[in-house]
């Protein structure tokens, strides 16, 4: 391809590409790459459980031997092999998104999904004063990023309302038609139903549409990350707040990171780029604005 | 009649030619009948939820993309073909409805009539590549899948687009018969089409011959190539409607959705009863295969049956409706 | 007799024995109390027409339908058969009316299919596959490769796999339905030839065919059948193709059309208009260099061994095959159609030789066969169909064809061969058009049927109508035909007058490079005898 | 027989003789030939990085999964069905493999050979639906997909299932040949395997053919019913064999992985020229099929090529690759 000697490459291979988070992670890197003149390429599979696809992207990367490797790792075990290529490669690896239990990556930029979800809880329990029923619509069964925050939140609920009953959580894939299904069905068949929440951009967008078909306006709905439509629940108040992450953030920082690396700067092992609770109130605070994506 | 009256089969005669179409009305009655059985059972497990109005429109609400889908579908799998472009071509006509009425600013009306046509523009892509270039159905529909699913993401910017107009939700969940979304009208109104389409037009009568046997379509005068684009081409309006209606549900179209929804459309048709062999489509069979998909879907989920479990349970009573489906056929042919 | 050494011997062992069979269909009662004898050494012909319960007595007594009732005894014992495998491994070999064959599977691999001998119950073993199908072809005479895929092979080839696939199980009784529907008067001959040879005093055959004339030559017996049951059976050599023919249709058959060929007036056609027009028509690989012209009301004979270009032609004219070269006028004007559909609109019809591959929609009713090209023209208003108008139509389509059905919603599969026949027939006579094309039009059809279908042809003729009608039945060709077309190797070698029209002239421009095959094609009493004879004649010329 | 022997048709099938096998042989040749150009493309695209033998051993190791299904699914198109359930039945064989070996203790050989024969369950069940159940494969295989994916649910706990034991790692990973992944070598005997059942057994015999004329199989006294089973069997054998190699590669069963699988496979079996339609049957041509789809993938990655537009090129190049199949087809049958 192109003349490699002159320019920086760095290789970020995600944990998904379609998917609005992601693609806040890639415009962020995006940024923080062209600022410093270096090309980034961007990959990741077509959903998060597809591992296999992930580590065919990774080993390919790999192959491309660019200068730098970011990764956010779908399963640690899997990625090992390449990982270590690249590594006998000479080539430093950030890890991004959630760790990876290796000693090969120099820094990880993650934050803490299931931490996230707990705080989302917390502030579920206080909308319903501590009892009640509450749906949780999560976008992933297995992987990380669905596990820790169904998990996270699930825990959260123990933790702050005692009297709280946490519905069987369905998955709608992070679909938001399916997801609204799902909400929809759950809304039925749960009269007494206090609270929703959706574990992901999708799964959040669609729980509002089903509370909204349904016709109930008196639910507590809770989202996930951000994107337009649940920054404008939220300001209309159909929504009563959301956790994000800082996607754009994390792929700043995973490329800086690199590029210190590259440099032969010192960097920190452990990144944390956290989480923030939003709601109407604070929507405009320079933080979350700078958090959210739309 | 003379002969038919001489013939040996003299006794069945008089029965016989009333039977054809009553056999077919017959059928679908007794598949209904599974839709039914189905809907009762979930009604006695939970008699206070499932069967309330407010649940059966939800039900409805949610058949109606892949009703539209499988509208299409029938058609295609009628001439012994099959489509799996509708799901990501679903989404990309999604993005292009929000391209012409967002980013263009072309009125509401007219978007959605584009954002169809275009779907008709992806069914002729796939009828050149099926009728004039030959290639298999499935292959030339699988490459327009991933055509569509990567144009999606190119023309968006990876990025859904929101629509402002509320005239533009409203096609969907307003409710111009109270309690009514339109969306389920829209539904109703495409399947009378695709009934008449099917059962009182040449392209029905052209897309069952085709089905049956090309050749000897062919060499009866049946212009093939340019019906079975025809019928590539109604498949993908159906395509198209269905993505106005999607991203008018969501208010935004998702470029990253689609994907899956194919195999879901196809098994409405199938279990409706048409034959992926060609020469055998019904209409009314789809769109009770389309609600027994998404009766059992509903039905699970307010059981709150653990998602793996509804996978599970979903095919299984697929199978069996299916082969119900089958003893019933078997009974008739020695009936 | 032509094969005086074997005299008919019905006192020979009795080989069959069939009592009150009874079998139903829905809707349909095709066998009811039928009987059958066969004896050692006789070749047994199975007369009825279409739909007389033929073809279901003979799937009964080889086990592909299961009786309803009835007796069944094969060299004196009960007759038990799980299938046609099973019967033909017992000795009793059918060759089915439907060619049976597996289109990708080689000549070697259909016919010992399930017999391969596989090597530890599970390897194949192609070269011992081979030297057992060339044994077995060399044994047979047959000039067929082992290595050939059945969907390579004509119809006529194809049939001669069936063949040598029944005669590879040592049988003793050989059923045979149509065997020579699909073949012309030289390769019908060669079959013949085959199964004198197959009758010795401990083997015997059932043939059944709608060519009366060949029966004369190759039959010790007739039986005749009608609506399922027995109706006659009798010595061939005194009986007249009259007796035979009334006894099948139950009401006395005027056959003088085939007694008296070649017709006695042909229209003075120089004067008549050219309605179509064919020059230097290339289409490869079976059509080399063709040129005619059809005059209207003129009804234009096409004849020529397997294999000519006559069907080839006929496809490459509405371009349903496509073609190198040569120019189509109709009605002066040049025409190039690239699909039959434009022929069509432009009022010219084909009729398909290959009913079951090219011609039927076998799943679909028999309504929706039958109405399929008028669809378009006739019965359709902005695109919406006129079903009852269709319906009217085809119904009386039917009993103009006499078409033997329950209903017209009855799958078409269920009809009798010949009736499917018709109702592809009745497809084109539905929509209006000037030239009509008939690749073998009575392939399988019987003598009454087919005498209606002759004077079906003679009437749209005299309406004004021109056909094109290519046979491989010789003596359908001369009755019919005002001018008769011969082809060979792609390329016309004449076009004779009815008048000078007869079997010698036509088989010497047609079997090119065959002159010493047909020697002795001279015979006695030409004119009423012609037809029937012409068939055991060209045999002579062979052995 | 003197007559056929002068007859032109005759000199036709003359030529036939050579011309079946043949003609196989040479259609092979010419789909390498795509495969080739294909290559030699990102080649020249690409000089420093594509053609280096580590990339080459990627894109083989990135065929193994992929081939694995689409060697199982040959057979089961050749017979004209469809194998759905291959993509989800992967992911339920790993997950057994991880119960197995990990859960319960089993030996890592015999917990790989038990995997295995669970494939081979799952074919049974297949079949039974298709063979004896009469059920059309397509609807059959989906409900299995939906009942396999959930079951990988269920059964895992919705965790992947981590492999201690190297030695199972070893299975895909090894290398026994220097630089040759074992995973590798086990897709090439599979294949060698698969080809000698293909072409040199009664298996491949009746499954061409019941997928070209199953009636008339049934006539010539074929089991036919009994040979459908045997093929789903086969099938549901190597989609066992693909569920132990993908967990051996990832070192982990991932119970949610698979979905998708089965049309990338489906992909390769037409790219290679067997026809969906039955009665066409070469596994050369479906490992050649393969090789094309992962050697396109791993090239538009290593060029580098936006992730969006590298599914609008894949389904174009697979397009036009099937495209000029046929065009040889084509000119081969009129040559
Ligand atoms: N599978 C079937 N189902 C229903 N009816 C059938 C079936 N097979 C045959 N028949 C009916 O049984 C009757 C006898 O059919 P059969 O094929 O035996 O006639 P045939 O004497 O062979 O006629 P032909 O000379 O045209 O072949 C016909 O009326 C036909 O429609
Ligand atoms: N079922 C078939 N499959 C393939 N080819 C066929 C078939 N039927 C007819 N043909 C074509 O027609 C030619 C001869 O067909 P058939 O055996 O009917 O003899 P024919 O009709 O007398 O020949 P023709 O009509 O070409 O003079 C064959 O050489 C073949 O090319
Ligand atoms: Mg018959
Ligand atoms: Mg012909």
């Amino acid at each position: 391809g192109r003349s490699r000697e002159d320019v920086t490459h760095i290789a970020l291979v995600s944990k998904g590409f379609q998917h609005q988070f992601w693609q806040a992670v890639r415009r962020g890197a995006r940024a923080e790459a062209d600022e410093n003149g270096v090309v980034l390429t961007f990959e990741g599979p077509p959903a998060e459980t597809d591992v296999e696809a992930q580590i065919t992207m990774l080993q390919n990367a790999v192959t491309r031997n660019p200068d730098a490797l970011g990764l956010a790792a779908l399963d640690s075990r899997a990625a090992a092999l390449a990982l270590d290529e690249a590594h006998s490669k000479g080539i430093p690896v950030v890890a991004f998104d959630s760790g990876v239990d290796s000693d090969i990556p120099l820094a990880t930029v993650a934050t803490d999904n299931a931490a996230a979800a707990k705080e989302a809880a917390k502030h579920m329990c206080e909308l319903i004063d501590g009892t009640g029923q509450v749906g949780i619509v999560a976008h992933d069964q297995v992987s990380l990023s669905g596990t820790d925050r169904r998990d996270g939140f699930l825990a959260g609920l123990e933790e702050y309302g005692s009297g709280v009953e946490a519905l069987e959580v369905q998955y709608g894939e992070g679909d938001q038609a399916k997801s609204a299904d799902i909400a929809r069905s759950m809304v039925t068949a749960h009269p007494d139903l206090k609270g929703l929440f959706g574990t992901n951009e999708g799964s959040a967008i669609g729980v509002l549409k089903g509370v909204e078909e349904s016709g109930r306006t008196d639910l507590a709905v809770i989202g996930f990350d951000s994107g337009r439509a649940q920054v404008e629940a939220i300001r209309s108040g159909e929504m009563a707040g959301a956790v994000t992450q800082d996607p754009m953030q994390m792929g700043r920082l995973t490329v800086r990171t690199a590029i210190e690396a590259l440099a032969g700067k010192k960097v920190e092992k452990m990144i944390d780029t956290g989480f923030l609770w939003y709601d109407a109130d604070n929507i405009d605070s320079d933080d979350v604005q700078r958090a959210v994506y739309l | 009649m003379s002969t038919l009256a001489a013939s040996p089969a003299r006794e069945e005669a008089g029965t016989g030619r009333p039977r054809g179409p009553r056999r077919v009305r017959l059928q679908q009655l007794l598949a209904a009948g599974t839709l039914v059985l189905i809907f009762l059972a979930f009604s006695i497990a939970s008699p206070t939820i499932f069967p309330t109005w407010g649940n059966i429109v939800t039900i409805l609400y949610s058949t109606v993309v892949i009703g539209l889908l499988a509208l299409g579908a029938t058609f295609v799998i009628t001439t012994a073909g099959i489509d799996l472009s509708v799901g990501t071509g679903m989404a990309l006509c999604a993005v292009m409805s929000g391209m012409f009425i967002v980013n263009w600013g072309i009125p509401v009306p007219l978007g959605i009539v584009l954002a169809i046509l275009f779907g008709g523009l992806i069914g002729l892509i796939n009828g050149v590549s099926v009728a004039i270039l030959d290639l298999p159905p499935f292959i030339a529909t699988l490459a327009m899948m991933m055509v569509a699913s990567g144009l999606a993401l190119v023309i968006s910017g990876a990025a859904p687009i929101y629509f402002e107009a509320p005239s533009y939700m409203g096609f969907s969940t307003g409710t111009i018969i109270p309690s009514i979304p339109n969306a389920v009208l829209v539904l109703a109104l495409a399947a009378v089409i695709a009934a008449v389409l099917m059962s009182r037009t040449l392209l029905g009568r052209y897309a069952t011959a085709i089905g049956s046997n090309q050749e000897a379509a062919e060499l009866a005068g049946v212009a093939v190539k340019k019906w079975l684009m025809i019928v590539y081409i109604v498949g993908g309006l159906f395509t198209g409607l269905a993505g106005v209606m999607i991203s008018a549900r969501l208010g935004s179209a998702q470029p990253a959705t689609g994907m899956g929804y194919e195999l879901d459309a196809i098994a409405a048709v199938v279990i409706g009863g048409t034959s992926l062999s060609g020469g055998r489509g019904t209409i009314v069979g789809t769109m009770i295969g389309a609600l027994i998909i998404s009766v059992l879907t509903n039905g699970l989920q307010i059981l709150s049956i653990p998602q793996e479990w509804q996978d599970v349970l979903l095919g299984a009573v697929i199978l069996v409706a299916v082969f119900i489906d089958r003893l019933r056929r078997r009974a008739e042919r020695t009936a | 007799m032509t094969d005086p050494q074997r005299a008919s011997d019905p006192e020979g062992e009795l080989l069959l024995e069939v009592r009150g069979a009874v079998k139903t269909f829905p809707g349909v009662r095709a066998l009811s109390g039928m009987r059958l004898d066969l004896h050692a050494g006789e070749v047994l012909a199975l007369v009825g027409e279409n739909g007389a319960g033929k073809s279901t007595l003979m799937k009964v007594l080889t086990g592909v339908h299961r009786p309803d009732a009835g007796e069944f005894r094969y060299l004196g014992r009960p007759l038990r058969v799980s299938g046609p495998l099973d019967a033909a491994r017992q000795g009793l070999a059918i060759i089915h009316q439907e060619l049976n064959l597996i289109p990708a599977l080689t000549v070697a691999q259909n016919i010992f299919l399930r017999r391969e001998h596989p090597a530890a119950g599970l390897f194949t073993r192609p070269r011992d596959l081979e030297a057992r199908t060339r044994d077995l072809l060399d044994r047979l005479g047959m000039d067929l490769d082992p290595s050939a895929r059945a969907e390579d092979l004509t119809v006529a080839q194809q049939q001669m796999v069936e063949i040598a696939k029944a005669l590879s199980f040592d049988a003793r009784v050989l059923v045979m339905d149509e065997p020579t529907a699909a073949l012309n008067e030289t390769e019908a001959a060669a079959l013949h030839a085959l199964i004198r040879d197959f009758v010795t005093p401990r083997t015997g055959v059932v043939f059944i065919s709608h060519r009366m004339e060949e029966l004369r030559g190759l039959a010790d017996r007739v039986q005749v059948i009608r609506d399922g049951e027995y109706v006659d059976d009798f010595p061939m050599a005194g009986a007249t193709l009259d007796e035979v023919v009334t006894k099948m249709v139950g009401r006395p058959v005027d056959t003088s059309g085939r007694a008296h060929a070649p017709r006695d007036a042909p229209p003075e056609g120089e004067d008549r208009p050219v309605l179509l027009a064919v020059e230097h028509l290339r289409s490869e690989p079976l059509v080399h260099d063709v040129s005619f012209e059809l005059r209207e009301g003129e009804i234009l004979g096409f004849a020529g061994l397997m294999g000519a270009g006559r069907t080839e032609t006929a496809r490459a004219l509405i371009g349903s095959l496509p073609r190198q070269r040569g120019e189509v006028r109709l009605r002066g004007r040049p025409v190039a159609f690239r699909s039959p559909a434009q022929a069509a609109r432009a009022g010219i019809g084909y009729l398909p030789e290959d009913r079951k591959r090219l011609g039927l929609m076998l799943e679909s009713s028999v309504l929706a066969n039958m109405e399929l090209s008028a669809l378009g023209s006739r019965f359709q208003r902005a695109g919406l169909v006129r079903r009852a108008d269709a319906r009217q139509a085809a119904e009386e389509q039917a009993s103009a064809l006499r078409i033997r059905t329950p209903h017209l919603e009855q799958p078409i599969k269920n009809l009798s061969g010949g009736n499917q026949q018709k109702a592809v027939i009745g497809r084109w006579l539905m929509r209006e058009s000037d030239v009509l094309i008939f690749d073998e039009p009575t392939r399988g059809i019987d003598v009454g049927a087919k005498e209606e279908i002759h004077s079906l042809l003679e009437e749209l003729a005299a309406q004004g109508r021109s056909l094109i009608v290519i046979s491989s039945e010789l003596p359908e060709v001369l009755r019919l035909a005002h001018r008769v077309v011969v082809m060979a190797e792609g390329r016309v070698t004449g076009v004779l007058e009815a008048a000078d029209a007869d079997p010698e002239s036509v088989m010497r421009l047609a079997a090119v490079e065959e002159a010493p095959a047909h020697p002795r094609t001279t015979d006695p009493d030409p004119a009423p005898e012609r037809g029937r004879t012409d068939a055991p004649a060209t045999t002579e010329g062979h052995r």
